[in-house]
């Protein structure tokens, strides 16, 4: 079936576990552009979300750091942190292995893929969904790219990552929506936290919502690393959602540098072209 | 290659609740499973967030580590900021603080 | 600076640990060749040698798949097997940590990698070893392709990954050696161990001497499950070799297909066609 | 999914000494850690390669955990046999018997 949603948002867990350090008309403009996302999913009548996420040391580590990877379980857990940190309380989410199994096999005529059982969702995936499909009751299927431990994964291979999920999605008979999670700039974890290069964003941004392939991949990380910090490198995720549909033109829901949040507060979907049979 | 097991101590309290409960009840016993130097032990030993971070611990590592020891949001930035003026600037990895 | 060896290897463990259930000179015939390349590894004076493996779930688990996987440590561990039943002694085994990184970053480009900074060698590295460095003293930079756990990583991949680990060493300073270790037909580890399908093992070599690249992809997984045994999953090591080099052809050092050893046990090297300055 | 755990449970074993240890000193308390169903918690317990083999376990998991309980390679090799025709064709994974 042809994939019916394609979007981006952002995943700080501050977005979460500070909220009380944001005016509440401010963060809920924000919320509420995520929450239109989620509405917009079951809108298109999705079967599986599959969330493309940036993940930080929860299943992978420098001794088996994988460019890419993907879940095959039928359920997942999560949030791996602390519940009182992360303020959501640990569950289980479900999945579907027999639809990863088939879009994995898919996936790795193109880009090479670890596969993965089991999988302790961080606040990559859990803070999306928590906006997304806040009864964490909607099959998932995440996927991750390395952005955090170099060598990092090239970006034209996070883009090309994109056009393999595209043709595994065009190639089974389920509704597939994806989103990809990620920062923009930003100094996560570090003393500058809060740190945001809105100028930089906006300009990210901008070369998204045109889906120009060659813009989005003439970043350098030493570039990026400069610019837009270590949180930066996340990039990839929001590329690979660019290389799901070259065609697709993006449309930024939401944009708002809040400095609690750690994060310029993201939202934004693709506008696919074809058309979908409901 | 000691930053790497340094972390990957960091990484595994992180992921688990037994060695979590280990490590509170005898540090020593965890520590001993790990090829770590001096400084690497007394930085965990202390327990001393600032000179980790110097060390190079990667912030999504730490972060987790400072909640563990007791350490508020507020207090673990002030710990980094504390870290880098006593043992100067970060030594290795991606974490290092910039100039503001 | 271009490769300066290629060569391919059984790794059964059978072959040191159940080395009593073979006539002594049937058995050195084949450890013989196996030295002669151990030999021509020092002669073509190489830096390091890549060791491209079949690992069996010592490093890798279905939590976290890779289809490819490269090391990237100072030192190695092994044998991760019980010291009296692989009958080699535990030890560790020098890498090269800058070496590896620089390689990975290359073949990255056109192949998606997980980086392991810790690695421990089951007899996959650790049986080849023990005839091509008997001191464990030259430094390895393991490889691993998924030959064990389904969705296995594809033909043309393996075949993909060879030719990016050339553009790797032909980019570094540094002289590489590579081998390839695995089975051809063998049902290891199942009641009928000893199995080999002597034919399929010779039609299979026939192609890799050939080095005819299309031959070697045209397998399906499903014949060769068929005709040469999950064990047979491995030829993924061997093609990956054969992608090094699509200009060279192969010569077979060795084949003697020993029921004891549970595998077709065989040597063998592409004929490298650059001049490489000594 | 709980063939997953029950592999998962070997392959641990096979990799971590100290783990071995605690599962000869005391095997319940291993095996309350994984998602593991009646027949393979029995499997496990008596052991019994023989039907873990037929479960689907995977040979190069399985021959470790054979070496493990005390059983030479030709004791291994014949409680595969065993199982199949105890407990009939091996249901699950690749490492099924073939016909001779
Ligand atoms: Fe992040
Ligand atoms: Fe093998």
């Amino acid at each position: 079936m042809p994939l019916v949603f394609a979007g981006i948002g952002s995943h700080a867990p501050g977005i979460v576990n500070r909220a009380e350090r944001v005016e509440e008309e401010r963060r809920e403009a924000f919320y509420d552009a995520y929450r239109r996302m989620g509405q917009a999913i079951r809108d298109a009548k999705a079967d599986v979300l599959i969330v493309i996420a940036a993940e930080h040391f929860a299943n992978f580590f420098m001794n088996n750091m994988p460019a890419f990877a993907m879940g095959m379980a039928d359920y997942y857990e999560g949030p791996i942190e602390d519940e009182a940190w992360m303020r959501i309380a640990r569950r289980k989410i479900p999945g579907n292995r027999d639809l990863s199994e088939r879009l994995i096999a898919r996936v790795m005529e193109e880009t090479d893929v670890s596969y993965c059982e089991e999988w302790k969702f961080d606040h990559g995936i859990m803070v999306p969904l928590n906006f997304l499909t806040p009864d964490y009751d909607f099959p998932v299927i995440p996927a991750n790219i390395n952005c955090q431990g170099p060598p990092l994964t090239p970006l034209h291979r996070a883009w090309a990552f994109g056009q393999a999920l595209r043709h595994a999605a065009d190639a089974v008979p389920e509704r597939v929506a994806v989103v990809g999670t990620g920062g923009i700039s930003h100094w996560p974890a570090t003393p500058n936290s809060g740190k945001i290069n809105e100028a930089w964003d906006r300009d990210f941004l901008a070369r998204w919502q045109k889906n120009d392939k060659a813009a989005l991949l003439s970043y350098t990380d030493t570039d990026t690393y400069r610019d837009a910090g270590q949180g930066g490198f996340e990039i990839r995720t929001f590329i690979a959602i660019a290389g799901l549909a070259p065609e697709a033109s993006g449309e930024i829901w939401h944009y708002d540098a809040i400095p609690p949040f750690a994060v310029g507060c993201t939202v934004g979907a693709l506008t696919l072209k074809q058309t979908i049979a409901a | 290659m000691s930053l790497y097991y340094l972390q990957k101590l960091l990484y595994n309290l992180n992921r688990e609740p037994a060695l979590q409960a280990r490590f509170k009840a005898d540090r020593a016993s965890v520590l001993a499973d790990y090829d770590l130097t001096a400084e690497e032990l007394k930085a965990l030993t202390d327990p001393d967030v600032g000179l980790l971070y110097v060390l190079g611990v990667n912030g999504q590592l730490l972060m987790h580590y400072a909640a563990l020891v007791g350490q508020s949001w507020d207090e673990y930035i002030a710990a980094m900021r504390a870290g880098v003026k006593q043992y100067g600037p970060v030594r290795a990895g991606i974490y290092a603080m910039v100039d503001e």
